[in-house]
């Protein structure tokens, strides 16, 4: 059976959607040096440079988020592959602007791997850099073992919030500060419902039967925790919010970020619905949802799910996330 | 010198390694479905591709300069886990060689001991624990073995490549401690690791460029 | 087969969804009166409204554009069906604040009834109501059968472009001169890959065999009229633009509106590699793409497939499509 | 007056076409799904749902307010093409019924030409096209024609019905020119029109309904 979807030569696939993704959004985004998405107009000096990396086929994230407010640079992988540390070494000289770099790396083996050794190489060379890893997937195991949690959307929050600090001029230290304590306030979960292709492939990714999900779903179609039949929106909402509540022991009179990530095929529609329950199960117990966004951030291909994020929110967490920002798969006004 | 690893046996085994590699790279993407995001294959071919581009354009006949470029080359590819750590791989073995030209079973053994620290400065993976580890330190374990024992490099890597096999047909049975599988829990039994599989074919590709010599 | 998507009883999707999206965005957009999605802050006194209706089912459209800068309300019918007159009269009210009210209608059969309906009613009122028709569909037939052709996601920039001018002070008049200006202008055709299903009835909406696909699809599964064997991205691409650069007689030197509509399956990935593809078809004919935006305006459901939007762009029709806007769904700074 | 339709006859018709309908909606939204978008049962049970519970909160035992209230509340519904459609046919039979109590064969006919003429300001369908017009015609024309020949209202709606479930079989070997289904062109030709199978779902109900009574 023939892929369903609309590439040309898989071998072709990066290098031609960033190409496009940059024509499209020109007044935005632009291609630099080795296939680094960077800012159309560079960051002032003076601020702390904000940097990512990660396998491409999530779009939009990451490059998605290359804009005035949140990254400075990304450096897209190939499809689910981290990239190589030289071109990460690249992107963080090219963002430091005097002011040192901040350096957003998601908890998956190779891009921990990646930029370690980009780590090692640019404090060699004397850059400022620090390094922040988001692992928020709370399917990997007790909070106590981060280093068996995957960085799952959280990423995206923990930019936005990090790059409305560098925007008002936070020192490096006081940027990665602000992009901490989001990242330890935060947890999210996955489900996924159906698989996705391989676009290099073609092949599944995994398989599920026709009657079944599976709760704690990685991006890539890694395995999680909860096969299980399928259930009720309101039935899903109630179970992966009851765990992520608990795993961050949120109180009445807290509040909270919410983000619910479509993963590729599940609709708005799906996703309002299950936004629905999560507010009466909050308002329930006392819990304010103070912010919230239904979005696809990013995706996994064509596979039906989500991930449910929430972050409890500080004053100044929450005017970082209200900042202005102008991405092209973000913008706040 | 029949007993020693020039820089020429040196290329043909590394050639030979990636031509194993890359014709086995569908094999490896699936095994990758099972467990992991299933580009295995793909990352590993595309690994190949820039390491033997990089042999190449490699002007050196000296070993570490031949291993250093192919390491590099691959530690610069968008490789996801396997990248950083192939890439070290070969970088380790570099830094191992050092000055040396001809590599005779026990200096073979160190360069490839020198491999696998390497690794293990990327991950604290240990055997037992379904990764590439798990075809990699037997491989080289059987390598000194087959040294100290008087061996030449022919056997003694016939002996490497017979241990990666086992030790990657192994994984099979294990439960993923690391990478991707990791989640998996018990799930991950049944399949073996891509990248332990991955591994035993290099050693393969290794041995026989050496026993056709 | 269980249908795998989240929802709870069919046949309350449409409240729940409504209910869930006006929680999550209570900082931009409220239910009001009869499931009315309306702004969080009335419009000033003295600008026309503009109202659009239709079917639910293809989030975030349309109610996902309701907003400063765009729509003051939108009237969403069941799944894929449009609403009765009698909402259409309410939202019309509500939406007067002294200047009159713009009524946007996509043209298919169910939406026009149900607007004529409205518009009958309106007048013997009293109120003052123009109303567009959007068609756009360049699969319907010739240009010169207006209305055979259905209105897809053209409809969007219709109501950006008319909200920007109604914001700025236009007349009734005016705001429908620059709405009819840039529907004339425009041009739209879709493809699909795979069905998509029906949320209240569980079945696929069509079927379509392993290895094709079909150029021509309309938004609710309705056939198109050509079905053929898949094409890589680039063939694709230039299958679909020549058709709508023929259709609207684009010249060179001409500036161009370019949005790439995801169906819901099919991945910016994807789109990015279309467009990409567009760009330099456009370039080799001295056509320049203005302004791009790639994103799910208005989705099937889980289809696989596109809508490319093309139209021809003025410099009046730039600035108000440049304007800012904040809506759940677009948003421009 | 066994001859003539009354209050509680038309309301036992109006019941029984709903029933009908309502029984049958998974196969209208299957038919609709070989033409257009797959929701028509849906959208018709949900219509007769509304029509159903505006007979029960009805007051009035006048004939055109019941009609009227019938008509309203399905023209409220969010009702796709079928919604405006069906809606007015209701709208339509009330203003044809005007103050008369007791309808006649004749005057059924007058009312049910009423509907159709209401029907026919919503669209340009003729007879021919592949829509609901293609059942509506010729069951008001049997009904005409047997009113005419001095049949009563049971033989007549026997008839009426007889020609709609006609008319909506003969659609199956058209080509759709109206409605989501226009687009198929010639792949709209084998499958009836989910709209004109309703309405002979709905003639078949009201003579039933009569000749049962
Ligand atoms: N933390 C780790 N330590 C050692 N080996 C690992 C680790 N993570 C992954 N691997 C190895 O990498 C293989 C997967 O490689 P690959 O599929 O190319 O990368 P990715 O998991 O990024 O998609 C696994 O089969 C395993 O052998
Ligand atoms: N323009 C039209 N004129 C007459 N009948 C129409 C028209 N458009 C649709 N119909 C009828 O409506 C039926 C479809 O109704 P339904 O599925 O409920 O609405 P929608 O097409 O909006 O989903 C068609 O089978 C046809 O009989
Ligand atoms: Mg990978
Ligand atoms: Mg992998
Ligand atoms: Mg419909
Ligand atoms: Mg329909």
């Amino acid at each position: 059976m023939a892929m369903k979807k609309f590439i040309n030569k898989p071998e072709d696939l990066v290098g031609e959607l960033l190409e496009g993704y940059a024509l499209a959004y020109a007044d935005k985004i632009r291609l630099a040096g080795n296939r680094l998405v960077v800012r159309a107009r560079r960051k002032a000096k003076g601020k702390v440079g904000v940097v990512t990396l990660g396998g491409s086929g999530h779009e939009p994230a990451l490059s998605g988020f290359v804009g005035k407010g949140m990254l400075d640079i990304s450096v897209p992988g190939e499809i689910f592959a981290a990239p190589g540390p030289p071109r990460c070494l690249e992107a963080l000289k090219r963002a430091e602007r005097g002011a040192g770099v901040l350096f957003i790396v998601l908890n998956h083996a190779g891009d921990v791997m990646a930029a370690n050794l980009t780590m090692e190489m640019a404090l060699k060379q004397g850059l400022n850099v620090k390094q922040i890893l988001t692992h928020e997937d709370i399917a990997g195991g007790p909070r106590s073992k981060p280093e068996n949690r995957r960085g799952l959307v959280g990423a995206v929050p923990v930019m936005k919030v990090a790059g409305a600090a560098a925007e008002a001029g936070y020192s490096l230290d006081a940027c990665l500060a602000v992009a901490e304590r989001l990242e330890r306030q935060m947890a999210t979960l996955a489900v996924a419902m159906t698989s996705a292709t391989h676009p290099s492939t073609g092949q599944a990714i995994f398989t599920l039967p026709d009657d079944e999900m599976e709760i704690g779903m990685g991006q890539h179609g890694e395995a999680g925790t909860g096969r299980m039949k399928m259930k009720s929106a309101d039935e899903t909402a109630e179970a992966m919010l009851g765990q992520l509540l608990a795993d961050l022991s949120v109180q009445a009179g807290e509040q909270l970020l919410v983000l619910l990530n479509g993963a590729g095929a599940t609709t708005l529609m799906e996703l309002f619905i299950v936004f629905r329950r999560m507010h009466q199960v909050c308002e329930a117990r006392g819990i304010k949802i103070a912010r919230a966004r239904i979005a696809e951030f990013l995706t996994v291909q064509e596979m039906a799910g989500f991930q449910m994020f929430i972050a409890r929110m500080d004053e100044e967490l929450l005017k970082l996330w209200d900042a202005p920002c102008d991405t092209p798969y973000l913008v706040v006004r | 010198m029949a007993d020693s690893v020039g820089f020429d046996d040196l290329a043909t085994m590394l050639r030979a390694a990636a031509a194993k590699v890359v014709s086995e790279h569908a094999t490896l993407s699936r095994l990758d479905s099972a467990t992991g995001d299933g580009d295995h294959g793909t990352t590993m071919r595309r690994a190949m591709m820039v390491g033997l581009r990089a042999m190449d354009t490699c002007t050196s006949r000296d070993l570490a300069a031949l291993l250093n470029d192919v390491g590099w080359a691959i530690l610069g590819v968008d490789g996801g886990a396997t990248g950083p750590l192939l890439g070290t791989f070969f970088i380790g073995m570099s830094e191992a060689a050092g000055g040396r030209q001809m590599l005779d079973a026990p200096a073979l053994a160190e360069v490839f001991e020198g491999a696998v620290a390497a690794v293990r400065r990327q991950t604290k993976a240990q055997v037992g624990d379904k990764t590439m580890i798990d075809a990699l330190v037997p491989a080289v374990e059987a390598l000194r073995a087959a040294a100290k024992a008087g061996e030449g490099p022919r056997a003694a890597l016939a002996k490497a490549a017979e241990a990666a096999a086992r030790g990657a047909a192994s994984t099979k049975d294990l439960r993923a401690k690391f990478g991707r599988a990791r989640n998996l829990g018990d799930r991950s039994i049944g399949s073996p690791d891509p990248g332990a599989t991955s591994v035993s074919l290099l050693f393969r590709g290794f041995a026989d460029a050496i026993a056709a010599r």
